[in-house]
This record gives C-alpha cells, sequence and structure tokens, in this order.
C-alpha cells in the first residue's frame, strides 16, 4: 500500500531533521542561531503533529513554539548576552552527536521490532471508545457534552475543573510578572521616521491585523465545532497586537492610549467570564431551587437545568463550551499583550528603576 | 453541483497544483545553489508565490469540486484560499524586512555583485554628518 | 471512466513525493545556514510549502477539520521573521 | 465618532467576507458572529488603517485594482517566474546580482506598498530599502542591466506605478 508507506516515509524525515535541529541547538554557541534551529525543530513537529491526526496540538503548538517561545527568547537576549563564553569542548560535542545517533537508531529498531509491545493499551481504548461515544449524543444527552469537537468537550466538560485550575496558574505567573515590574511604567512620542520598520512593513500590518483578528476569532468561536478552542483562538489572535509592538514599536501604544492597565482590564474580565460560566447554572438553580453543579453545561441526572446546545436553524452552541472558548480567547490574548509590554520596556529604564528603588531602601 | 463543473473544477486545480509543485522544486534547487543570501532571496519568492500561493489556489479549486468531501468541503476550500491570500501579501514584506536586516546589521555580505548603491549613499550620507 | 475521488487521490499520491524532495532540500538549507539571515529565509520557505501541502493532506486524509493548521502557520512564521529583522536592525526590541 | 464609523465600514465588510470565507459555511451563527468579530476588529483598527473611505468603495478603482492583479499574474509573474528559472536551472547559473536605485512617482503609503510588493513578489527583483525622503527603492536585481536610476525604474516597476496610482492615488 503506498499511501502508508509515504507516510512513515514522511514521519521519519520530519523525525531525522527534528534531531538533527535539536542537536545544533545545542551545540551552537550563537543563542540567535539555536533559536532558529529550535523553531525548525517546531516547525518539523508541528508537521509530525498533523500526520498523527492532531490538529488541536498543532494549533496550540504552532504559536507557542514558533510564534511565542523565539519572541520571549529573542527579546531576552536582547537584554543580555547574544554569544555564549564557554565553548563545547570538541570530545564533548562527538560524544553528545553519538549518544543522540546511537539512541535514534536503538529507538528505531526498538519499535521495528516490535518491541514497544500493542499499542495503545486495550483500557485506553475503553475511555476513548466513551468519549467519542458521549462527545456528541443527543440520544444520550444526559452524560453528553452536546459539542461534535472531542477536545473542547474533554477540556471544558469532562474535565473542566482542573482546566479552570490550569487557566488560573498560567494567569497567576502573568500577575506575578506584572508584580515584578510595578511601578516601572515607561512612555515615549512616537516618531513614524525613527521607530519601527520600513512604511512597506508598516502599511501591510495595517491590513493584516483586521484580518487576523477576524480569523482568530473564528478559530475561537468554532473551537465547539472544529479544532481550535479559546487557548488556540486567543494566541493566533495576539499575533495582532504583537505584530503592532514590533512593526510600529512601542511607543505606537502610548499614542493610541493602549496602556498594561487597559490590557489587564480586558483579562481580568475574560477570566471573570470563565469563572461566571463555571457558576452559572448554579447560580440560576439557586434562584429556581432547583439542585445544580458547578461547573454544569448540560442537564444531568437530578439536575434539570442547563445551557442551550441547539441555535435558531439547528446548528450547535455547544453550551458553556462556547462561552468558555470566547472568555479564554480573550484572557489569554490580553494576557500575552502584556507580557510583552513589559517585556518590551528599554532595559536600562528598568534597571534603572529597579536598582535604583532597592539602593533607595538600603 | 452537476458532475461537469466539479470536472472542471479538479482539473483546473490539478493544474495550479503541479504548477506550483514545478517551481517549488526549482526554488528548492535555487535555494541550495545560489551564491549568497541576497540571491537567494529570489528563489525564495519563487518558493512562496510559484510555490505556496498558487498550489494553495489550486487546493481551493480541488476542495470546491470534490463533493466526496460533504458541506465540510467549503472549509477546506476558504481556508486554503484565504491562507494563499495572506501569503502573497506577508511574504514580500517578510523578505524585504530581512534583507533589510541582513543588509543594515552586515549580518549577510552582498557579494557577489556588481554594485551595490545602497552601501554607497549610506557611506555618503555618514559622511556628510 | 475514472470517478472523480479516486483521480484526486491518484493525483495527490503523484505529487506528494515531489513536494517531499523540496522540502528535504528546504531543510538542508536551514540546517546548514551559514548565516541567520539564510537560516530564517529558509525556515519560511519551509512553512510556505508546508502550508500548501498541508492543506493538500487534508484533502487526501479526507478530513477537511484538518485545514486551520496551515493559516496558524503562515501567520506566525511572518511572526518570526518579524522579530528576528527588528533583534538584528534595532537596539532595543520595543522600539 | 462618527467618522470612526465611517471609516470602519469598508474595513468592516472586507474582515466580514474573510471572516465567511475562512469559516467556510454561512449558517446564522456564523453570519451573527462574523458581524460581531468585523465590528470589533474594524472599529478597533479604523483610524490606523483607513484615511479616507470613500476611495475604497469607488468601483472605477475597484475595475483598475482587478485590471492590475490580471496584469500582475498573467503577465508580470509568469514572464520573471521563467526567466529566474531558467537561471537556477542553467548549469552556468548566469546571474549579475547588484543594488540599484529605483525612484518612484506614486503618492500614498498603499500605492509606494503594493508597488514595493509587487516588485518583491516578481522573481529577480527584491525591494531591500525605502528611501521616503528622495523617494527611492533600493532593489536587488538578479540582472543588472542598467546602473541609471531612470533606466532600471522603466525596466523594473513602471508598469506597476501605472496600475497604482490609478488604484490607490488621487
Amino acid at each position: 500500500m503506498i499511501s502508508l508507506t509515504l507516510y512513515y516515509v514522511l514521519m521519519a524525515i520530519c523525525g531525522l531533521g527534528s534531531v538533527v535541529a535539536v542537536f545544533l541547538a545545542i551545540v551552537e554557541r550563537d543563542m540567535l542561531k539555536a533559536v532558529l534551529f529550535s523553531a525548525i525543530q517546531s516547525t518539523l513537529y508541528a508537521f509530525l503533529y498533523y500526520l498523527l491526526m492532531a490538529p488541536d496540538i498543532v494549533l496550540t503548538y504552532i504559536p507557542v513554539s514558533v510564534g511565542l517561545y523565539p519572541a520571549v527568547i529573542l527579546f531576552l537576549i536582547k537584554k543580555t548576552e547574544r554569544f555564549e563564553d564557554v565553548e563545547m569542548k570538541k570530545g564533548v560535542l562527538w560524544a553528545t552527536g553519538l549518544l543522540s545517533l546511537v539512541f535514534v537508531i536503538a529507538t528505531a529498531a526498538v519499535i521495528a521490532g516490535k518491541g514497544i509491545g500493542p499499542v495503545p493499551p486495550p483500557d485506553v481504548r475503553f475511555l476513548a471508545g466513551w468519549y467519542l461515544a458521549t462527545t456528541f449524543n443527543p440520544r444520550v444527552h444526559l452524560i453528553s457534552a452536546m459539542a461534535p469537537e472531542g477536545v473542547t468537550s474533554i477540556v471544558w466538560d469532562y474535565r473542566g475543573l482542573d482546566t479552570v485550575f490550569e487557566t488560573a496558574v498560567l494567569f497567576l505567573a502573568i500577575i506575578a510578572s506584572v508584580a515584578l515590574m510595578r511601578g516601572v511604567e515607561h512612555k515615549g512620542v512616537y516618531d513614524e521616521l525613527k521607530h519601527g520598520m520600513t512604511l512597506i512593513g508598516k502599511t501591510i500590518t495595517k491590513i493584516v491585523v483586521p484580518l487576523i483578528i477576524g480569523v482568530g476569532i473564528s478559530i475561537a468561536l468554532h473551537g465547539h465545532l472544529t479544532p481550535g478552542g479559546g487557548f488556540q483562538g486567543g494566541s493566533a489572535l495576539a499575533v495582532a497586537p504583537l505584530l503592532v509592538l514590533v512593526v510600529f514599536s512601542k511607543y505606537f501604544f502610548d499614542k493610541v492610549k493602549f496602556t498594561k492597565t487597559k490590557a489587564l482590564a480586558i483579562r481580568s474580565s475574560g477570566l471573570l467570564g470563565v469563572g461566571l460560566t463555571a457558576f452559572a447554572v448554579l447560580i440560576a438553580a439557586i434562584f429556581l431551587h432547583k439542585p445544580a453543579y458547578i461547573l454544569q453545561n448540560q442537564p444531568r441526572v437530578g439536575a434539570p437545568l442547563g445551557f442551550p446546545w441547539k441555535g435558531i436553524d439547528g446548528v450547535l452552541l455547544g453550551g458553556s463550551l462556547l462561552s468558555f472558548n470566547a472568555c479564554e480567547a480573550m484572557a489569554v490574548c490580553a494576557g500575552f499583550v502584556i507580557l510583552f509590554l513589559l517585556l518590551s520596556i528599554p532595559e536600562r529604564y528598568v534597571r534603572s528603576v529597579v536598582v535604583g528603588g532597592e539602593e533607595h531602601e538600603h | 453541483m452537476d458532475p461537469v463543473t466539479n470536472w472542471v473544477l479538479v482539473i483546473l486545480g490539478e493544474i495550479l497544483v503541479s504548477i506550483g509543485v514545478f517551481f517549488d522544486v526549482v526554488a528548492a534547487i535555487g535555494m541550495l545553489r545560489f551564491p549568497n543570501f541576497f540571491v537567494r532571496l529570489h528563489a525564495a519568492t519563487i518558493g512562496a508565490i510559484g510555490g505556496a500561493f498558487v498550489p494553495l489556489m489550486g487546493v481551493a479549486l480541488i476542495a470546491a469540486g470534490c463533493d466526496f468531501l460533504g458541506k465540510y468541503r467549503w472549509f477546506i476550500a476558504g481556508a486554503a484560499a484565504v491562507t494563499g491570500v495572506l501569503v502573497l501579501m506577508l511574504a514580500p514584506v517578510g523578505s524585504h524586512l530581512l534583507a533589510k536586516a541582513a543588509h543594515e546589521s552586515r549580518a549577510a555580505v552582498v557579494e557577489p555583485k556588481v554594485v551595490d548603491f545602497l552601501e554607497e549613499d549610506k557611506a555618503k550620507e555618514g559622511g556628510e554628518q | 471512466m475514472m470517478s472523480l475521488e479516486n483521480e484526486v487521490l491518484l493525483f495527490i499520491t503523484i505529487v506528494i513525493p515531489i513536494f517531499l524532495a523540496a522540502f528535504i532540500m528546504y531543510i538542508v538549507r536551514a540546517l546548514k545556514g551559514p548565516t541567520i539571515p539564510d537560516i530564517v529565509l529558509a525556515v519560511d520557505c519551509l512553512s510556505y510549502d508546508l502550508a500548501a501541502f498541508l492543506a493538500l493532506l487534508s484533502i487526501y486524509f479526507r478530513s477537511p477539520i484538518l485545514i486551520p493548521c496551515a493559516i496558524v502557520l503562515a501567520l506566525w512564521i511572518y511572526a518570526l521573521d518579524v522579530y528576528v529583522s527588528k533583534y538584528l536592525m534595532k537596539k532595543e526590541m520595543g522600539e | 465618532m462618527a467618522s470612526r464609523v465611517l471609516r470602519a465600514i469598508p474595513l468592516a465588510i472586507l474582515v466580514f467576507i474573510v471572516y465567511i470565507i475562512y469559516t467556510g459555511s454561512a449558517t446564522i451563527y456564523d453570519i451573527v458572529t462574523g458581524i460581531i468579530a468585523a465590528a470589533l476588529s474594524s472599529l478597533l483598527m479604523a483610524n490606523i488603517t483607513i484615511e479616507k473611505p470613500g476611495k475604497a468603495l469607488n468601483p472605477v478603482r475597484w475595475g483598475w485594482g482587478i485590471a492590475y492583479a490580471i496584469y500582475y499574474f498573467f503577465v508580470a509573474e509568469v514572464k520573471a517566474h521563467l526567466d529566474v528559472t531558467k537561471r537556477i536551472l542553467s548549469p552556468s547559473m548566469p546571474i549579475r546580482p547588484g543594488i540599484v536605485r529605483v525612484p518612484y512617482r506614486v503618492e500614498s503609503d498603499y500605492a509606494i506598498t503594493a508597488v514595493a510588493n509587487s516588485i518583491t513578489n516578481t522573481p529577480g527583483t527584491v525591494v531591500v530599502d525605502i528611501d521616503p525622503q528622495k523617494r527611492l527603492f533600493y532593489v536587488h536585481w538578479i540582472d543588472v542591466a542598467s546602473l541609471e536610476p531612470e533606466e532600471c525604474r522603466k525596466q523594473i516597476s513602471e508598469d506597476f506605478e501605472r496600475f497604482a496610482s490609478r488604484v490607490f492615488d488621487g
């Protein structure tokens, strides 16, 4: 069968390419080159996930590892040193290369020899079967999420509680960075000639940014129907302000009066939305004197209330999933904007504020 | 839609994809053969326009004609077309910004060259200041 | 006469190895460098090539839901271009 | 505020079309969310993106835009692609690269960008830098045929400028 062979050839090429890229990234002294090698590895991995039919993972992986991760590292390298002081010894380098080669060959041999047994194990299959049977199934309405997109349903409905906590952790990290940079306010006057990139870059960014916002909202609001969802849509949305930040410069945000405080307000209202959606059915039930659960989406046994799952012309709404996705997209996008606004403050200025403050206390 | 329209769309799309694949290979060969970064930019342009925009439009046409995909085929067609248009708009800006940065920071040298007026004009401005 | 479905699938099967050849050549250029703009340019081409490839594969696998990956890839690779050129050009990333 | 809404209209139409095409379906849900997305993004960006809303809705300009696209895709691109392909595949690789000055005469930002992107998107020429004061593009040309700025303009960008000024200028 030609297609299966092709499939394996594609996966093998991606795997090999990414191993070489990772090796080069580790031994490279120039940090900028190392970042780029890791971007190559990420691109190949994204393709690998695509071949494994995991579009949700691709949609999360690309923004994080091709977009945000290199951006954060580049912002940080700019503030520190680009070249590593210590050069790796020739012997260590060869040993690393040889070891990774041996590892790749050994793993390939084990897999080719059916060394990892029957995959996937039977009980995982049962779980998958359960999710597939119940994620969208009007006949068993009392245990179904009523949305056709499996990943979003599992994340926000079947295991909603830990997702809420994960979201909280991500935003605590952002709160920590805001707290760390408290008092560091930098404003400048935007100068069209001096700041930012060339005229061509600026004009195209002007046109592309609204389109990106449209596409990002589409990904977020169709998260219960097609791959995507709150995080994916939010991180696609975050490209827009990031492009503006890099192409137009930070001072452009000062000119249009978009401040960190506004981003914080958007993020907080997104977070509040997630919280409210989690409690919405419960709050309604209290007023109607009926039993209900936290994070309830559809009616359950003994808890008759639930979100609507069908629109006017029969289109699926996914109940609380839609609201969760929209709010999470807002929160994720604004969170990234805050992070990059903080990172883009000139290093000299930050140092003068932070170090100066400490000296003052002593 | 009737089968004839489907066939026409699919054949048109396949022609575009074939052209795209041809230029993609040409661009890849160019990326390997050309001597320096600035000349490779031209190979990259072929890769982005001939090798990505044209086949994406072809995929959009093929998908629009593939009725075995069901109503979701418009999803493929639409997303492929939007991606193609975005590539058409973004790829040149990407190469322009990269070229400017490479020239300004001297990360890549313009060698071999017949002439470099940008370098000369910059040197002149530097002398005047 | 051949059915439409078989014809499309056959065509894609023939095209995929050619895409793959270009794909491998781009990877070689990306890993070889030598300068930083070269690597970025090769990653660019690799991703645009990949975007077209992903769109084609989503027809081949008959799963339309796989397609949004292509657009996200194209957008973020442009962002990578912009970051790197900003890094090379300016003193501060926010400037 | 009124001018902002007025400016937002063409942008909102554009975003809405892209939204619907990208989504690939047009149920009531898609149309409602599409209108919300279009309104949000266009109101946010209107003052930055659009200067004169009347210009964007002028059918004559759209006609010229379509003519530009036809000329560009079926004449300019084909010629340039075949030329560079020949250079790549021929064993001796006949290239004479260099950076030349190309003056431009179009006025608005969008026209300049359209011309620059057209130049970059045709293989064989890449805009390396732009000097808005001297009104010059610095173009990396794979086969430098002339060092005279006016002669370069005639060979590289004159046709693009003729269309771009009719679409975007005035």
